[in-house]
């Protein structure tokens, strides 16, 4: 169970390997990476600078890993988190979960990534092709995928799938 | 107490953190970001619509009505989007 | 949009790495991984050998790939998938899509690996610890998992998430 | 005509890939493996389960009542377990 915040990019190939590496029970490893992309509402973006709460930002993704966890039966997540600086094309945001069951990995994996948007304090500044920073408003969309999990028939634990 | 301010209310207050003593009579979110509000035009216009903030005391998500104590660490920021 | 059907590994960061390579328009990738695992109906799996049907499985995997894409809106997805003796903790397939949006992604490729299991002409000799080769009984829960992307509310293209 | 097994048919009939020649009266699927079935004790054994049998005609998913004609590839194979 592993949880970076960092500057630098990430290697997501070199990741994934030791993540998995050794680990024989592991049947099926799902991961997101997401990425910094040119367009945003109609409009062109040049790069966008994350923003971030040190501390908290760890705080709050070890508590998400841990309510992955407690959800799914896991043998190993990843969470890799940048902040500062990121041109369009850049990778922002890692995470990827293993477990012996197909779909407890890609349940767990698609969580992850829907309560980080909405529990983990970092926030996005724009920069359009006019060179104005504009500061993304949160998006209704992110908090029904992340409600959606609290609502949904998730088991508790499947003990297979 | 220490407040943090992050994304657009760090740019409009002016301030990424400040350290404050704010008197007795401040005992919860909404009563310090009152009080707040009244040390100038930039914190004035940031804190304005409080249900565009989101409260964190000692790094916990709070509300409006969650108490707060001389030594805590608050942070007032928008809703998140990272990821 | 790549499918390769290969008796080698693969590498899956250099694979995800040529998904996205110069396509600024992609906001998110979702991947899936199955690995050949240690165990399987509490017995112990040394090995295993992965029949297919050449012709039709390339043509399975692009029908499979062709409805990913009518459904969602993808700007890249991939299908690797490997046959012959594999040991465990070896990979056996890699599905990948990538989208403006998250959603997209990670449903996309979730569609993608369940209709891959019960509509790709593959199948599985596990190697348990005697030595004596089983082959692998189809699971009703991949048929349901299949299924439910038949009735689900899936609309059929999102415009943005 | 021609038959594809693969997995436990393949291994049951002994035999991977086979051409044969089928009388006029076999029209459809289930004909055809009525008629393979006396082709000896291996296939027998192989296909006197057909619910356990799915069928391709020509690469693609067919059912026992799909028609079979001369030229066709026509392949018998346990339900599937990729991925």
């Amino acid at each position: 169970m592993t949880i970076r915040v960092q500057r630098e990019d990430f290697d997501v190939g070199a990741e994934l390997k030791r993540l998995t590496e050794g680990n024989h029970a592991i049947g099926g490893v799902a991961s997101f990476v997401g990425l910094v992309r040119d367009m945003a509402d109609s409009k062109t973006i040049g790069a966008m600078t994350l923003e971030h709460y040190p501390g908290m930002t760890e705080k709050m993704l070890t508590e998400i890993e841990a309510e992955t966890k407690n959800r799914w039966p896991l043998e190993a997540s990843l969470i890799i988190h940048r902040y500062g600086r990121m041109e369009a094309g850049e990778q922002i945001v890692l995470v990827a979960t293993a477990s012996p069951h197909r779909l407890a990995a890609l349940e767990s994996c698609h969580f992850l990534i829907d309560w980080l948007k909405t529990k983990a304090p970092f926030w996005k500044l724009e920069e359009a092709g006019d060179g104005e920073g504009r500061w993304v408003d949160a998006r209704d969309a992110d908090d029904a995928a992340a409600e959606r999990w609290n609502t949904g028939p998730t088991p508790k634990k499947h003990a297979a799938e | 107490m220490k407040v943090l301010y992050f994304a657009w209310l760090r740019q409009r207050t002016g301030v990424g953190e400040e350290d404050i003593d704010p008197p007795a009579g401040v005992t919860d979110v909404a009563g310090l970001i009152d009080w707040l509000k009244a040390r100038g035009p930039g914190h004035a216009e940031a804190l304005q619509d409080v249900s565009a903030i989101r409260v964190a005391i000692n790094q916990e998500f709070a509300e409006l009505d969650s108490p707060v104590a001389p030594g805590d660490e608050v942070a007032l920021f928008p809703p998140m989007t990272g990821g």
